[in-house]
């Protein structure tokens, strides 16, 4: 089978400021019709250039060489017209920003079939109802007229699907489609673009960092680094036997959500642990204040929200976009107030302590941010910044604080040398490590990790989440886990509660609940997730459907709790 | 708590004086600025007259020759009135300015910190007075207090507060949510620390930012004040009184009029172009 | 066709009893008549009154009005209006800001339609030059039913007739085609040979310059630099008011240090040289003044006050600051009020530069007129606080009796004053023998000018220099500034 | 959307609620008396007359007193009078107010006409010699003061060459003044439009658009120049009060009868029921098309005309 689109020695420079950098270098491949082409790599690697690249849409300080052949034409050759549309159509991963805010779903996926000629406005008004209704979105009349913003993300994206689908084109590119959607979205619409694929026959290339997307969907795969290509063959044999360190190393970074994780094995000593910390009937209300006087939504975070966690254990909390996971930390830390409820740790109840009591039980629960870069002051030394807890709750000499500071940073893998330096001159992994450092500086009981991986890349990831196992194991700190990567926390956590809308759905030891989820909105969670195993079977998954049990939790095994 | 000599000596973002560097706007402001203070400050020394003594030359002397740039109705040097000049209008920017930034920081970091009802008084009527419009508040001030040069740069000050508190409480916003402040709270870092250590540190680039591209307008609304005869009095050389002055002569005399607004629109353009060079350099993500 | 007038400033009102700013004067003088006129020497002459009597005591006057003198709206101009204009003045509740200048008037009786019959309380020669002037407009009665006296109507007698005001733009007159001229110094015994007149307002000497070049006015203040160019060219003719009445002097707040010592006062007048600034400044266009009338005023005799008005004399005046224990280190510091407009900062600074040399240290602060009399009263009224100002006053009366309202007790300023001064003043006001009243008001003047109480400056002529266009004829400037439009023909 | 408009009118009314309470104060501020001050130009006030004013003005009553005197009379439309020529505040100010509102309406069209065309060639050409030359230009723009400006456009255009009138109120005489602020102000909204314009080329769905093969010049025209557009639409209305602004000084310059000249005569005079109603006007002025634009922007942005 000859190759739709063919792809020689592409390599995109870019001019700024007198310097030139290469983005890509030599990237070479094809696609044929009907084929699924994935390429990853790390943020940055130049994954996005190179797509770019073939739709004519660099920059204009950027320069391109190479050959892409496609219907007979070099498209990087000077002077050629770009097949935009009609030859290649692209697909962005931000579904929020990739549609203009100001013009209809209609007059979008309409303007390009009339301008190109491909149909009268009429008979493109009909094809695009058509086209909505094929790409699974509800009363496709009614959304011709409405804005984008009043789509949901996963809709916007089926748009952005629908719109480039109606142009015909023989190449659709995705460019990391589906990252900033929750799991259940993503496999929905992981499952479109298959479907697409197989019922037209087009060629996709699709972009990504997550090699569970690519299992689930790539026949090939290109791994990208720094601009240049690193290996690139068929799914099966890169994830099997992988020639490049590299691609091993990808692969290995990623926590595998078939597998239990390593800590797995202490859940029953975590499980006898005594109750550190209990959260009783905690909810909170957010008012969107939308001006003086009018009062905006109301957003119920939390919803009468009752958990304990065990001394020595590490308890995860997983749930989709705006569950209210964050929420729960923040008021466990105090950094919100909640409307009730109450948060006991041993006799005191944090929820009512004020002023200088609440900055003295302050230093017992610390918290570990998502985002390294925001997590420091960036005109502090790391030094000053990991010493600041010390400093306030001690009175140790400066020397004595440098000490300690010493230590923490080589406990966290770090050199005491750092300490001196601004969180600037360090990488994303490396200030994540700085803020644990901060964090266990307080000498506190809890820990409240948000989110601490998913900022990072995946080999990073990996190395954060050995480092806060091996925390969890020789310093015995117990730990609330927030994230949505169900593969993370089967990795690390003893215990799962499963968040939705404000209220916890499901609680229970790690194993049981993926063996056994009883809720079925754990069940659906669990089936979406991208597993990083080409050989499973590629299934179509059903959307979740908003009806299921949100009532109080009730005991369905011996500390399994679901929702009734 | 610690004793305040653990205020770190912030570090600029990095890369900032590479960009700075690059920014050709950034370079030729910081030119001007610094050519602005050196006359300023050696105004005595670079003058060749003294800018009050009538009569040193005839009047109306066209530039060029024994007078520079020529001299006034009073046969003053008009050099040595611009180079005086220069002192002047630096030390309008600067306390219109101060008054602004002490006032508008306050405010501003205040509101931020303290959220509630404080928070909500205090940007509400910020909002109110900024609805009010700086020309306005500045005339209103001057109408009450009378025309004078001091009056004149209070009034200048005292409008812009509101601008210089929005953008601080902004500012000051966005740094109280951001993780490493709520670490810092977490860590049970009492108010004063919180504000001084991390809340001012991490605001004051962007203030000082916002306080460059603030003296140009200051020094612009106080020439004008000037100008309708509202701010300095004679025999002082401001540029905007001179500028105002020079209108009767504009047939026999233009460069009355020609000289000293062009020292106004170059030193506010030396403002500007550092306004906006800091800016590029101090935040990456801004294009220019 | 219409004249056009540029001027730099609007009138306040056209209700004669709410302001005294000249631009109000000249404006009123066009559509009001007076019971009196003045001649080119700024002497009372008779107008609309043909003739008056008074008692040998000085406290009646008769005056007997000329016939068919006919108000704007048609009614005919009678005693009664000349009453209603009295009594308005003296109104309970809102009576003239002028009221003082009236003087002790207790009533106006009308005696037949055309003659009225004023009673005083005590004797007052002032009143008579008063009431050729325009503050004595003659209000028709008719204007109490009228809608919106002052701003949009005006009934007058005058040459012209008010046809629309626009605040802060122009006036727009017509001529008053009924109009007699009795007394006004003009030629023409009718009514005006234009169509109309439009008074523009154009703050800008630039700008009513230009406007003069191209011919969009015909009559305006041209900027005062440009006078000699404008005189050189030929292009335009150049009229300056003559007799303006106006005196420009050093006035002190004479209650608080340093200026309650005469020696201090005495140490600015000889240290400023007002001959030279004046030249500086205005070149010929104004004069320097040796008394504190003007000229053209009843008893200004330069020669007679250049006797005693303090002369330059910059060794003088340090001598004096010395014998006052001021030095170099020390400096005397005041500050010098300048009201605006009529390049009166510039000439401020000018005298600024000189008080510097005596070693004087004046702060200019320039201001309003109602706030720089306000600003001295104050200072002279609260004599606690710092050091008290002094100011280059001015004021324009057509009678020395102005030196009354100035300096007796209590004084405009609540100034210096003495019983000694109050005793000549009094007598200024009460003598009817016009030699014997000369001799005291000019005694009134030695005492001011010993005393350094009002120390002349100049008479401003240029505020009132007119520059015409060539196709205007017979444009010309009464005494006190009124400029005369009933002889303007415009050529061409 | 009537949630956004009506909160935005709220924050109007609490706007020129506030002013008319800090016109009240105003008075108060005043050092020295200033009835006084207001009255001494003129000889024949009696003390009996100084105290009547006094009282019309409330000033010998409590604060809280004077302020609903205050706002009686203004809902009754009475500003007061003048204390030169004793006119109704009302009347003066609302004769001058149109030609105000004319200079700063032109003024902004020019601003639009020039600025607007400016930023969008500018940011098309994003980072070219033409862009950085047209920024150049547009930062010079903003430093030059207005009244500099103004000088030297009467000299060369009034003065020098004599093709427009100086005085006066027609329509060509209002040539210079718009130009003058609207010059200054289109240097504004070409920076603007060009950073709004920017901002918006480097988004996603521009890329979007592209890629469906829509021709360069209807991206711009629909999907940049729409979505762009809009935050320069929320400028306007901050842009309107700072022509506002800016008129008082060019309404001196050009001899324009307007608001802002007769408050800086009503400053110098002391006339503090004249100062006190310009300040009232212009805020109600600056406020309405405050609102105005807010609705403007609400209409044209779907995201809240929809919500
Ligand atoms: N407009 C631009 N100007 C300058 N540098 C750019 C621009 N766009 C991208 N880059 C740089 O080019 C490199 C490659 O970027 P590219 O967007 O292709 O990465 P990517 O692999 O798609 O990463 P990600 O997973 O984060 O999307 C990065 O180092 C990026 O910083
Ligand atoms: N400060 C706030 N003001 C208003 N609403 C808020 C605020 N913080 C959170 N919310 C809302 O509360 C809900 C729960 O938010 P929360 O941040 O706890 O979700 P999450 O589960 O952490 O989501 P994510 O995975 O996106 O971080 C969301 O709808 C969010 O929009
Ligand atoms: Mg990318
Ligand atoms: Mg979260
Ligand atoms: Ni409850």
């Amino acid at each position: 089978m000859s190759a739709l689109l063919a792809v020689r020695d592409l390599s995109v420079t870019l001019r700024s400021g007198g310097e030139a950098r290469m983005l890509a270098q030599d990237v070479s491949f094809d696609v044929a019709r009907g084929q699924i082409l994935s390429i990853v790599g790390e943020s940055g690697s130049g994954k996005s250039m190179t797509a770019k690249a073939l739709m004519g849409l660099l920059p204009p300080n950027a320069t391109v060489s190479g050959e892409a052949w496609f219907r007979g034409a070099n498209l990087l050759a000077k002077g050629s017209a770009p097949c935009r549309g009609t030859g290649i159509g692209l697909i962005f991963q931000e579904p929020m920003t990739a549609l203009t805010p100001v013009l209809t779903i209609g007059t979008q996926l309409t303007e390009a079939m009339v301008v190109l000629g491909l149909a009268d406005p009429a008979e493109a008004r009909r094809r695009a109802i058509a086209m909505l209704d094929r790409v699974g979105i509800p009363a496709p009349d009614r959304r011709m007229r409405q804005y984008p913003h009043e789509l949901s993300g996963g809709m916007r994206q089926r748009v952005m699907i629908a719109m480039m689908m109606l142009l015909e084109p023989e190449i659709l590119i995705a460019d990391e489609p589906t990252t900033a959607l929750d799991v259940t979205v993503q496999a929905q619409i992981l499952d479109l673009l298959r479907d697409i694929v197989r019922d037209t026959r087009i060629g996709l290339i699709l972009i990504t960092h997550d090699m569970g997307v690519v299992a689930e969907t790539a026949q090939d795969v290109l791994v990208m680094k720094a601009g240049r290509t690193i290996e690139a063959g068929p799914v099966a044999r890169i994830f099997t036997a992988p020639s490049a360190p590299y691609t091993r190393a990808l692969l290995d970074a990623v926590p595998r959500l078939d597998r239990p994780g390593s800590s797995a094995g202490m859940v029953a000593g975590a499980a006898a642990g005594k109750t550190l910390l209990s959260a009783g009937h905690v909810s909170k209300t957010f008012h969107a204040r939308a001006g003086l006087f009018a009062s905006g939504l109301a957003t119920r975070a939390l919803d009468d929200v009752s958990l304990d966690i065990r001394q020595g254990e590490t308890l995860a909390l997983v749930g989709e976009s705006g569950s209210g996971k964050s929420t729960l930390g923040r008021v466990i830390t105090r950094l919100t107030d909640a409307d009730h409820g109450a948060v006991t740790l041993g006799e005191e109840n944090l929820l009512t302590l004020r002023g200088k009591s609440l900055r003295a039980a302050r230093r017992k629960i610390q918290m570990i941010f998502q985002d390294p870069y925001a997590s420091l002051d960036p005109r502090q030394r790391i030094g000053t910044s990991i010493a600041e807890p010390i400093a306030i709750h001690t009175t140790l000499s400066r020397a004595e604080r440098q000490d300690r500071v010493g230590g923490l940073l080589a406990r966290v893998g770090l050199t005491p040398e750092m300490a001196a330096r601004y969180p600037h001159e360090f990488s994303g992994g490396q200030r994540q490590r700085i803020a644990i450092a901060r964090a266990l500086a307080a000498g506190p009981v809890l820990i409240v990790a948000d989110e601490p991986t998913s900022a990072l890349d995946v080999s990073i990831q990996a190395q954060i989440l050995d480092l806060l196992a091996d925390l969890k194991r020789e310093e015995g700190l117990t730990m609330l886990f927030i994230s949505h990567d169900l593969a993370v926390v089967r990795q690390i956590a003893d215990r799962v509660a499963v968040m939705r809308q404000g209220r916890i759905l499901e609680l229970g030891p790690t194993e049981a609940v993926w063996t056994a989820a009883r809720h079925p909105y754990t069940r659906a969670l669990i089936d979406a997730a991208p597993v990083p195993d080409p050989t499973r079977p590629r299934g179509v998954r059903r959307p979740v459907s908003g009806d299921f049990a949100i009532g109080a939790l009730r005991e369905a095994a011996l500390g399994h709790w679901v929702a009734t | 708590m610690t004793s305040l000599t653990d205020i770190p000596n912030g570090s600029a973002p990095p890369g900032f004086w590479r960009r700075m560097v690059r920014s050709s706007n950034g370079v030729v402001g910081l030119i001007i600025v610094l050519g602005l203070i050196f006359c300023a400050a050696f105004a005595d020394l670079l003058a060749p007259y003294n800018p009050a003594r009538m009569g040193t030359g005839g009047r109306f002397l066209p530039p060029g020759g024994k007078f520079l740039l020529g001299t006034d109705e009073f046969g003053r040097d008009m050099l040595s009135r611009i180079l005086y000049g220069s002192r002047l209008t630096l030390l309008i920017g600067a306390v219109a300015v101060g008054i602004s930034l002490t006032a508008g920081m306050l405010v501003g970091m205040v509101a931020a910190f303290r959220r509630g009802w404080v928070e909500t008084l205090l940007m509400r009527s910020t909002d109110v007075l900024f609805s009010f419009t700086e020309t306005l508040i500045a005339l209103s001030f001057v109408a009450v207090l009378g025309p004078s040069l001091q009056n004149a740069v209070i009034a200048v000050g005292v409008a812009a507060v509101p601008f210089y508190a929005r953008t601080c409480y902004s500012a000051a916003l966005v740094e109280t949510s951001k993780p490493y402040f709520e670490a810092s709270i977490a860590a049970g870092a009492a108010p004063g620390r919180l504000v001084f250590l991390h809340l001012l540190p991490n605001v004051l680039p962007t203030m000082i930012v916002v306080a460059t591209l603030g003296v140009s307008t200051a020094i612009l609304a106080a020439a004008g004040l000037s100008f309708l005869g509202l701010g300095a009095q004679p025999p002082t050389s401001e540029w905007g009184y001179m500028l105002a002055g020079s209108r009767d002569y504009i047939n026999r005399a233009p460069w009355l009029m020609t000289i000293p607004g062009l020292a106004i629109a170059i030193t506010v353009l030396g403002f500007n172009l550092l306004g906006d060079g800091l800016r590029t350099s101090l935040d990456p993500v801004e294009r220019r | 066709a219409d004249i056009v007038w540029a001027r730099y400033g609007d009138i306040d009102t056209l209700d004669p009893h709410r302001a005294t700013s000249t631009l109000s004067l000249q404006v009123w003088s066009l559509i009001y008549d007076t019971l009196l006129a003045v001649d080119a020497d700024g002497n009372p002459v008779p107008h609309v009154a043909k003739s008056w009597t008074s008692n040998e005591a000085g406290t009646e006057y008769t005056f007997s009005l000329q016939e068919g003198v006919m108000c704007h709206d048609g009614t005919p101009l009678d005693a009664s209006d000349v009453k209603y204009t009295i009594d308005q003045a003296f109104s309970e509740t809102t009576p003239s800001v002028t009221k003082g200048s009236w003087g002790p008037i207790t009533g106006a009786e009308v005696v037949d339609p055309l003659t009225i019959k004023l009673t005083l309380d005590t004797p007052f020669v002032a009143m008579i030059p008063f009431l050729a002037d325009s503050f004595s407009s003659i209000i028709c009665d008719s204007n109490a039913d009228a809608e919106g006296f002052g701003t949009t109507t005006a009934i007058g007698s005058g040459p012209w007739k008010l046809i629309s005001w626009t605040k802060g733009d122009r006036i727009v007159l017509e001529k008053n085609a009924d109009y007699t001229n009795f007394g006004k110094l003009a030629d023409n015994p009718g009514a005006p040979y234009e169509d109309g007149l439009i008074i523009a307002v154009v703050p800008e000497p630039q700008a009513r310059y230009a406007a003069l070049t191209t011919g969009e006015v015909h009559i305006a203040e041209p900027p005062f630099d440009d006078v000699p160019a404008i005189k050189d060219s030929g292009d335009l003719n150049i009229i300056v008011a003559e007799n303006t009445g106006q005196n420009v002097f050093w006035e002190f707040a004479a209650h608080r240090p340093p200026f309650n010592d005469k020696r201090a006062r005495l140490a600015v007048a000889h240290a400023t040289d007002a001959a030279t600034a004046i030249n500086l400044i205005y070149g010929d266009l104004s004069i320097p003044e040796m008394c504190p009338v003007s000229r053209g005023v009843f008893g200004n005799d330069q020669d007679f006050c250049a006797q005693y008005r303090p002369e330059y004399d910059p060794d003088k005046s340090r001598a004096l600051l010395a014998e006052l224990g001021y030095s170099d280190d020390n400096p005397l510091e005041t500050a010098l009020l300048v009201w605006t407009g009529g390049n009166r900062q510039k000439l401020g600074e000018v005298f600024q530069a000189q008080l510097a040399e005596v070693g004087i240290k004046a702060s200019i602060e320039i201001m309003d007129i109602g706030s720089l009399n306000a600003r001295v009263r104050q200072e002279n009224e609260n004599t606690e606080g710092t050091t008290g100002s002094m100011d280059m006053m001015t004021w324009s009366w057509y009678d020395p009796d102005i030196l009354y309202a100035l300096w007796h007790t209590p004084g405009a300023y609540r100034g210096y004053t003495s019983p000694e001064l109050d005793a000549i003043l009094d007598e200024t006001r009460v003598l009817t023998d016009p030699d014997a009243r000369k001799a005291k008001v000019q005694e009134a003047f030695r005492y001011l000018l010993e005393n350094a109480i009002h120390v002349p400056l100049y008479t401003p002529g240029w505020e009132w220099v007119f520059a015409v266009r060539p196709e205007v004829e017979g444009f010309k400037v009464a005494p006190f500034v009124y400029p005369i439009f009933s002889d303007v023909k415009i050529g061409g | 959307m009537w949630r956004f408009l009506s909160t935005r009118i709220a924050m109007g009314a609490l706007t020129i609620l506030a002013t008319t309470v800090l016109v009240t104060l105003l008075i108060h501020a005043v050092p020295g008396d200033p009835v006084q001050i207001m009255y001494a130009q003129s000889q024949g006030t009696t003390p009996e007359q100084i105290e009547e004013v006094r009282r019309s003005l409330g000033l010998d009553r409590s604060i809280p007193v004077q302020y609903a005197m205050f706002m009686e009379r203004l809902l009754q439309g009475d500003l007061g009078t003048t204390i030169r020529g004793g006119q109704p505040v009302l009347d003066v100010i609302l004769q001058r107010l149109p030609n105000t509102l004319v200079l700063a309406c032109s003024a902004m069209f020019i601003a639009i006409v020039i600025g607007i065309p400016i930023g969008f060639l500018a940011a098309y050409r994003e980072g070219s010699l033409v862009d950085t030359g047209l920024m150049i230009l547009a930062i010079a723009g903003i430093s030059m003061p207005h009244f500099w400006l103004g000088l030297m456009l009467l000299f060369f255009f009034a003065l020098e060459l004599g093709w427009l009138p100086v005085s006066g109120n027609g329509p060509l005489n209002l040539i210079l003044p718009a130009l003058t602020l609207g010059l200054s102000n289109a240097a504004i909204f070409a920076r603007l439009t060009r950073s709004s314009m920017i901002d918006v080329m480097h988004q996603d769905f521009v890329q979007t658009a592209y890629a469906k093969g829509l021709p360069k010049s209807l991206v711009l025209r629909r999907h940049v120049l729409r979505a762009g557009f809009l935050p320069v639409v929320t400028m306007m209305g901050l842009q309107f009060a700072f022509m506002m602004g800016g008129a008082i000084v060019v309404e001196n310059i050009f001899s324009w009868n307007g608001v802002g000249r007769m408050a800086v005569e009503a400053i110098f005079q002391r006339d503090y029921p004249v100062i006190q109603g310009f300040i009232l006007t212009f805020s109600v002025v600056v406020v309405v098309v405050a609102i105005g634009i807010d609705a403007l922007y609400a209409v044209l942005d779907p995201r809240i005309r929809r919500a």
